[in-house]
């Protein structure tokens, strides 16, 4: 018979749509509105995995976001397999596949079990006292093994094909928990028309109210109250009602995350993301998440079938399912009676135990004695009966001195068990606030809120209904500042209980395994090992022991673990302390976390005008910072360096045509743009005329050089700033910063405009024949257009600044173009250079040629710890400026000492061996390890253009070094090196006024 | 992400800003007057309080002002922002205003 | 008139391509198409200069499509305009200034375009945006540079009976903040309660 | 001292574990120490090992505000490795990287130190030759680190997707197959128990409010929560709260303390052989022995004492991850948190000598202080002992930021630490 379990009425499941799902390659079946947890117990399934370290059988404990053991791997189709899914919030739909983890060769039969076993010697922290003999066996024996032993499913292995999706979201009042006080304090916010967030975890709003069934509010029905007060939040277009978000981190400002699942219970999720995250910056913040039930510490209290109280009751009124016939309710105070009350309306059979006394308790003993059900008051559980499902309950009247008397065996199917209540203060916590220890509800609770933020309801401790309702209601209000006033009446709440830590028991609590921690497999025992031996801050036993670190991140243990510590130590339980919660409240998938933040929406991919031409013409293209540039022009069947030293042949030969467009660029005008450059540089510009360029270098305050870059005069109080590709931003910045904050005084405006002008860098002897045809308004005569100067006119009837300056040491233009325009006039540049036969080139021939000519890369040859000096440029600093940034750090004792690294080229003795960039220079190879190493090779290339390799490297005290021999590391050995002037190529420099 | 009030824009997300570190210390006038000590003074010693911070930020996202703010750096609250050369307006406002950048000496 | 001929050969990073809805999700991603605009800087600015008011509050827009100025921040104004008066308005704007020290700077190539409408348009831009741009926070004439994901952008805000917002960024970011929009327009009408 | 043995534990299996002691004592404060260090991290513990295991100094109070360990030393992502570029750096780390190699047996406490490798991977032509000149540097200063193509790192560690279609395609990586992790709160609780084993008093809850100085300017003793304490020498290892102690004896250091956050994913079987870094995108990534995916976020732009960061760090880390490894996008953060770390100027730690007599300090370890416990501690122990610097930490002075002779490896190779 399918579902077994299934109650014949009842439950807010529509059984008019059946599901069906597989478990463990079973098919399962259950109804629309099913949890996978209520589904397997409707079919009798309680046990569903096996536990961390000891392999025990696990089955079933909560409901709700809280359990500990049920984690199961799910699959929802190729690419969406994922493991330690809570059974209890994964929701019941056609075609999932669900798997139990941690087990070997099945879940019935665990050869994993033997460990449980050898828990005597697998106690809390028993690996850091053995394991470390021999001292290579820990790498290849032990440790391997423990791992293989951790963890519990299997990692995902293949790319996800969902979708993420981000939305930043603001609010004047955000609500987190959709039960009766969150939905009041909605409510209340709601009416004023401010705008209102209502987030809840679960799948339905209505929390408690959805199993509470015979609850009444204001006189009616509470299902009515929760229908008319969603019917309300729905008619305002103000609020945002969000089931199935998980509020899981509180931070700075109000700052709350959520996790919306949307797809997840959808056989067919279309096109929709699969979750959303949601970043809330809130007015004000109403927490109303409830509060997590505490198990009981008796032995074995882990077997299947044993279940949290209330838990039992939400599988009972909210599913439809009975989780056992005969059940026992073990409790230490009065909400397991109203499970009970219900179990036994449904017809099941119900005995009840209370550690209270019969005076301890309240109405509720009445009440159910009434119902004909068995009470044991002033009763213990010493433990429980059976492996793969409890069978029975051991109990024994206790006095309360802990004696225990005759023990009896109550025969069940399934144990609910109740040891009281813990408000969820988590995202409390996480907001900075501070927890107060409550004795009357032995608990922690929200102290004073350090952002705009109230706690109502349970999780802060008002655990009966009308209390829940008109604090959420008066939290509502004064989040929105509204004067409305409300008082509800509801019928009363089975509240209070006795605090209890471990149960009493008649054996040795040395010996029996008591639960703390279901999924770490923690037990009492094991927390008293860890005072024991001197563990006695909180913190200390849950990080030695692992209480709490689980996936539940202890949400059923944590007050369990604090009681044991501190009764162990004779201490109050804030006398011990307790922890601080961090994000995330329950655990968050990466991709919700990453939403869209994948491959080219990772990080922007810059590219210029020039880029889809470049990717015509066969280019391979390097990342340089965001900007993709073309690193080389590769012919059919060349390889890097065949390319590489035919372009670099072109361009000295005929002419080559480069895409320059990332270089950064900077529009520095106003009456003091030339103070300001002076300032910034360690060069002088005030004398700079106009249409002239300069090859400008600015430092840190520190003296290390940030940048370079040609600069050109556009007018007296304008100036054409070029920086490097990667260094456009910070320069910019760095800037802005001392003219915003140091020279306020000086009337300078800076614009980026590295977009605004796309850069076609001509490089070569025929450069300027290319071009002629194409200027108009600029003489390209080598008189009236010299190096390092820059004129205005037009190209290809495009406005152009156009730049002579050389970065190969050939004749050279850079023609600046508005961008839009650059394909054009890169085509007709192209077109042009065809009888000339021009050869573009990208980055690679780029830096080889520059390298010939001894000029520098920053971020290359400079490393951030590099001087002017250092690069043989401290010939540029003008004399006579008193201060330019950077200046006086250039004075500091060991910047001015003998011994620095200093520029330098290298040729290698055989010509053909190319050294590594990278590679360190050693005087002596001989020397033993460590060596003294005198510097590093910056640069390296083969040189087509020298007929050899060469290279540029930073070498201590380079310069005196001119001639000698020195050795450089290659990946074999060495290569013995002779140290010569970094300039390769044409050393008097004439070409570049050709 | 901080919630930061630019003097200028108003209540704007952290991300939108850049953090520069210590406010109120100077560029001394005439560096080359300094010892290396005081030198590296200015450089690289900060206060770095466990509690009220005065601090520069950048609006670099937004209207790409530098300002100031005082924070706590316990609670990561801010007590005030304020445009450079402007003084806060806050309680705990007192010696830590004891030097200045250019900018407000003049102001 | 060759500046005019060559105007009209402009090639715009995401083309000239028509509006569309790629989603299906109500909201319309267009990019713009040649426009230009003008970076102006001056502190001591003036009710107006060249017919385009510079007293607006900081954040703010005025003018209509064709011709708008946003101002972003205390010295700082966005000029967008259409390429017919692009020739003469920076003189015409210089002229207003007078001996005031200032910068306007010819952007029209740096920026590009994108417009966003449609009902939901704004829980599209709050995919990578994180500003309030709720009606109260950001209202039609609005206007500010922020950030959207990775990329930092220009937020304008129009006037209109759905919500019309223009989203200016930088030209090699174009083709990013014009994924990023697609991408967030896809299922942004999609929520877990159903 | 009840050694921990295998036998030792069987037999204690047998009686209910009853017969192991305390770790470490809980003693009340003495009137006076000869060596004071303030800070019962891992830097602080280890100190007081080594000045009562080399030096013979026993007469040595650990002061700690909290409980030992609470502070960076468990809170980050064990990361241990010495592939540094500079001479300094290398000297320090490796001299530490030899110390981990044995120190379980040395201990006698398991600290699970496990040599699993630790690969950076290269993303673009900068990287690659940042990386090569750190192997060539390594290989001449005797630490290990090789450079792997593409394939060879997906060889060493399956995970990663070397396909081109990342957004930073994975070029190569440098690899030091002697460096890995360590299980963090066993490094604190080891060196505990060997200190006080040796007479060293571990005082927990123990609050400094002041030092005390005499009148010639030298200190000579500590205010604390549970009174004052004498001391001929005071050590500081107080990481991201030592601006605050030195304030306390006017000197003001180069230091900032920013919030560094981490996380965890929910615990997995093997599926990450490794520590792999990639600084092009920012992160690194491991798994612990629980196996949870270990996760490292970086600093907030502001400093902090706050132990807590912003949501979008997070995010851009998850981001990083999630593209170099995009099949883990299903899986999920199960903890995140954060520590204060103390930033110098050049990223490079502070060790040695004060303006301020028999003031010493310990600190500026930044985002990389775990990896250097054993030999911080025996260094900076050498240090107090002697009051001279040891010959590794001689160059980490305080003095350096006024001669200009920096430290700087993240400004040298982009290297996050």
């Amino acid at each position: 018979m399918a579902q077994p379990f299934r109650l014949s009425r009842g439950g807010r499941i529509d059984r008019s749509r059946p599901v069906r799902f597989t478990f463990n390659g079973r098919t399962v079946e259950g109804f629309h509105g099913d949890s996978v947890a209520s589904a397997l117990l409707a079919n009798g399934i309680h046990l569903v995995g096996r536990s961390f370290k000891y392999h025990r059988p696990r089955g079933i404990l909560s409901h709700g976001p809280d359990e500990p053991s049920a984690l199961l791997s799910v699959d929802r189709g190729p690419g969406r397999i994922d493991p330690n899914n809570r059974a209890s919030v994964v929701e019941a739909r056609d075609g999932l596949k669900t798997l139990s983890q941690n087990h070997w060769p099945s879940l019935e039969h665990d050869i994993g079990a033997v460990n449980d076993l050898l828990s005597p010697v697998f106690v809390a922290g028993f690996y850091y006292k053995t394991f470390m003999w021999p001292r290579k066996f820990w790498d290849k024996v032990y440790e391997p093994f423990i791992r293989a032993a951790a963890g519990l499913g299997k990692a995902p292995s293949v790319p996800d094909p969902d979708r993420y999706a981000n939305r930043h979201a603001h609010c004047d009042v955000l609500v987190v928990g959709a039960g009766p006080a969150g939905l009041s304090a909605a409510l209340a916010a709601a009416r004023t028309g401010k705008r209102v967030i209502l987030a809840d975890e679960g799948p339905e709003p209505g929390g408690a109210l959805l199993h509470d069934v015979t609850a009444e509010i204001d006189g009616r029905p509470a299902a009515e109250w929760l229908s008319a007060t969603l019917a309300e939040l729905d008619s305002r277009e103000t609020v945002i009602l969000l089931p199935r978000t998980t509020a899981f981190g509180y931070y700075n400002h109000n700052h709350v995350a959520l996790a919306e699942r949307i797809t997840d219970h959808l056989p067919n999720p279309g096109t929709a993301p699969r979750e959303r995250l949601w970043q809330v910056r809130a007015e004000q913040v109403v927490l109303a998440g409830g509060s997590h039930e505490r198990p009981l510490v008796f032995a074995d209290n882990d077997r299947p079938g044993i279940l949290l109280a209330e838990s039992v009751r939400v599988f009972i009124n909210r599913y439809g399912v009975a989780p056992g016939r005969r059940i026992v309710f073990a409790t230490s105070g009065a909400s397991a009676y109203a499970a009970a009350l219900d179990a036994k309306a449904a017809g099941l059979h119900v005995t009840l135990v209370d550690l209270r006394t019969e005076s301890e308790c309240g109405p509720e003993l009445a009440r159910l004695k009434a119902t004909g059900a068995e009470v044991l008051t002033g009763h213990t559980v010493i433990g429980a009966k059976g492996t793969k499902r409890v069978t029975g309950l051991i109990v024994a009247p206790v006095d309360r001195a802990g004696r225990c008397g005759a023990r009896r065996l109550l025969p069940c199917d399934c144990v609910g068990m109740s040891g009281g209540w813990t408000p969820a203060v988590h995202l409390f916590s996480q907001s900075r606030g501070k927890l107060a220890y409550d004795e009357t509800i032995d608990a922690f609770r929200p102290g004073t809120s350090v952002q705009a933020e109230r706690s109502a309801g349970a999780s802060r401790g008002t655990y009966d209904l009308a209390g829940c309702l008109q604090e959420g209601f008066a939290a509502g209000a004064a989040a929105a500042r509204s004067e409305e006033r409300r008082n509800f009446t509801a019928s009363p709440t089975l509240t209070g209980f006795r605090p209890v830590r471990a149960m009493p028991t008649d054996v040795d609590p040395g010996k029996v395994r008591a639960f703390v921690d279901f999924q770490n497999d923690v037990t009492a025992k094991d927390i008293t090992l860890a005072v024991r031996e001197g563990f006695h801050s909180i913190e200390h036993v849950k990080r030695y022991t692992t209480t709490g670190m689980a996936t539940d991140q202890g949400k059923t243990s944590n007050m369990n673990a604090l009681g044991i510590v501190a009764g162990q130590l004779d201490k109050t339980l804030p006398g011990v302390g307790t922890t601080t919660f961090r994000p995330p409240y329950t655990p968050v998938t990466f991709g919700a976390l990453v939403g869209p933040a994948r491959h080219a929406l990772f990080d922007p991919i810059r590219t210029t005008p020039i880029h889809e031409w470049a990717e015509e013409h066969g280019a391979l293209f390097e990342n340089v910072a965001l900007w993709r540039r073309a690193w080389y022009f590769p012919k059919s069947g060349e390889d890097l360096h065949e390319a590489v030293a035919r372009e670099c042949e072109a361009v000295r030969k005929g002419v080559g045509i480069f895409d320059a467009s990332t270089l950064g660029k900077i529009e520095v005008v106003g009456p003091d743009a030339a103070e300001f450059m002076n300032r910034i540089y360690i060069n002088p510009w005030l004398k700079l005329d106009v249409g002239r360029c300069r090859y400008g270098l600015m430092l840190k305050e520190d003296g290390y050089i940030l940048d370079d870059g040609v600069v050109a005069r556009i007018a007296p109080d304008c100036f054409h700033v070029t920086t490097t590709t990667g260094g456009a931003p910070r320069v910019l910045a760095h800037m802005e910063d001392y003219l915003q904050t140091e020279w306020p005084d000086l009337r300078v405006f800076l614009t980026s405009t590295t977009e605004q002008w796309a850069v076609i860098a001509l490089q070569g002897p025929k450069a300027r024949e290319v071009i002629a045809p194409l200027v108009d308004g600029i003489d390209l005569s080598p008189e009236a257009f010299p190096h390092m100067a820059m004129r205005q006119g037009t190209i290809c009837g495009v406005p152009t600044r156009l730049f002579r300056v050389s970065f190969t040491g050939e004749l050279g233009f850079e023609i600046n173009v508005p961008s839009d325009h650059a394909r054009a006039v890169w085509e007709a540049v192209w077109k042009a250079g065809q009888a000339h036969g021009i050869t573009p080139y990208g980055t690679e021939t780029m830096h080889v040629l520059r390298a010939e000519k001894g000029y520098i890369i920053i971020g290359q040859e400079t490393d951030g710890t590099v001087t002017p000096d250092d690069v043989g440029l401290s010939g540029m600093i003008a004399k006579a400026k008193k201060d330019f940034v950077g200046k006086r750090s250039l004075a500091r004792p060991d910047v001015v000492a003998s011994g620095r690294k200093q520029l330098v080229g290298l040729v290698t003795d055989d010509p053909k061996v190319v050294l590594d960039e990278g590679a360190q220079i050693v005087d002596d190879p001989g020397q033993p390890i460590p060596m003294r190493m005198l510097g590093h090779v910056t640069s390296s290339y083969w040189s087509p253009n020298c007929g050899r390799s060469i290279a540029m490297a930073l070498v201590a005290d380079g310069r005196a070094r001119q001639g000698r021999s020195l050795h450089v590391t290659t990946p074999e050995g060495f290569a013995r090196v002779t140290v010569v002037d970094p300039v390769f190529f044409d050393p008097k420099g004439e070409r570049i006024h050709a | 992400m901080l919630l930061i009030a630019c003097p200028y824009c108003g209540n704007r997300p952290e991300t939108e800003f850049r953090c520069g570190g210590q406010a109120h210390i100077a560029r001394p006038a005439d560096p080359g007057a300094l010892s290396d000590a005081q030198w590296a003074e200015y450089l690289f010693i900060r206060d770095n309080p466990r509690g009220i911070h005065a601090e520069r930020w950048n609006h670099v996202h937004g209207c790409g002002r530098w300002f100031n703010a005082r924070r706590d750096t316990v609670s990561d609250r801010f007590l005030a922002t304020y445009k450079m050369g402007e003084t806060p307006q806050s309680q705990e406002s007192n010696s830590i205003l004891s030097t200045s950048t250019q900018a407000e000496a003049r102001a | 008139m060759l500046e005019a001929l060559y105007r009209t050969a402009r090639a715009l990073p995401l083309g000239r391509a028509p509006a569309s809805d790629p989603a299906c999700s109500g909201v319309q991603i267009t990019p713009a198409g040649a426009e230009a605009r003008f970076a102006l800087r001056i502190r001591d600015a003036g009710a107006s200069a060249a017919g385009l008011p510079l007293d607006g509050p900081i954040n703010s827009v005025r003018g209509d499509d064709r011709r708008w100025i946003a101002r972003l921040g205390p010295d700082e104004w966005l000029i967008g305009s259409d390429e017919a008066e692009a020739d003469q308005l920076p003189a015409a704007i210089a002229a207003d200034l007078g001996e005031r020290a200032h910068a306007i700077v010819d952007v029209s190539h740096r920026n590009v375009g994108i417009d966003v409408s449609g009902p939901l348009a704004a829980a599209v831009l709050n995919a990578g945006c994180p500003l309030d741009l709720g009606d109260a926070a950001f209202p039609a004439g609005s206007a500010t540079r922020t950030l959207f994901g990775k990329a930092e952008i220009v937020l304008i805000r129009h006037d209109g009976a759905t919500p019309r917002y223009r989203v200016e960024c930088w030209r090699s970011f174009a083709t990013y903040v014009h994924g990023l929009l697609a991408e967030a327009s896809l299922g942004v009408g999609e929520t877990a309660r159903r | 001292m009840r050694r921990f043995s295998l036998s030792s534990l069987l037999s204690e299996s047998l009686n209910g574990h009853r017969g192991w002691g305390r770790q470490w004592r809980d003693p009340q404060p003495k009137p006076a120490y000869d060596v004071v260090i303030v800070g019962g991290g891992g830097h602080g513990l280890a100190t007081a090992y080594y000045l009562a295991t080399v030096h013979g100094i026993t007469n040595v109070a650990v002061l700690e505000k909290g409980w030992i360990g609470g502070g960076n030393t468990g809170r980050n992502t064990t990361i241990i490795r010495s592939n540094y570029l500079y001479d300094e750096s290398a000297a320090l780390y490796e001299h530490a990287l030899k110390l981990w190699e044995g120190l379980s047996q040395e201990l006698n406490y398991n600290v699970m130190f496990s040599q699993r490798g630790v690969l950076m991977l290269a993303h673009n032509l900068h990287d690659v030759q940042s990386f090569k000149r750190h192997v060539y540097a390594n290989r001449l200063n005797g630490i290990d680190n090789e450079w792997l193509t593409k394939e060879e790192c997906k060889e060493f560690c399956p995970p990663i997707d070397i396909s081109g279609s990342l957004r930073y395609p994975v070029l190569g990586g440098a690899l030091q197959r002697r460096a890995g992790t360590a299980r963090h709160d066993a490094v604190a609780w080891g060196y505990a128990r060997g200190a006080d084993a040796r007479g060293v008093d571990i005082i927990q809850n123990c609050e400094v409010k002041g030092i005390r100085r005499d009148a010639s300017g030298a200190a000579i003793g500590v205010e604390t929560t549970r009174g004052y304490i004498g001391a001929k020498r005071i050590g500081v290892v107080a990481a991201g709260h030592t601006s605050t102690v030195m304030a306390m004896a006017d000197v003001r250091m180069p230091l900032e303390s920013y919030p560094l956050q981490a996380l965890v994913s929910e615990p997995v079987k093997p599926v990450f052989p490794c520590v792999v870094m990639s600084n092009a995108v920012h992160a690194y990534i491991s798994q612990s022995d629980k196996g949870e995916l270990v996760i490292g976020a970086g600093t907030d732009q502001y400093t902090s004492y706050s132990q807590q960061g912003g949501l979008h760090i997070t995010t851009h880390t998850l981001d990083a991850i999630c593209e170099v490894f995009p099949q883990f996008t299903r899986m999920r953060m199960l903890r995140s948190w954060g520590g204060i770390v103390d930033v110098t100027p050049d990223r490079s730690p502070i060790i040695g000598k004060t303006p301020v007599e028999n003031l010493f300090v310990n600190c500026g370890w930044g985002t990389g202080g775990f990896k250097a416990t054993p030999g911080s501690g025996h260094v900076f122990a050498h240090t107090l002992a002697k009051g001279e610097p040891h010959p590794i930490n001689a160059p980490f002075t305080l003095d350096r930021f006024r001669t200009g002779r920096l430290i700087d490896e993240a400004a040298a190779a982009a290297v996050a630490h």
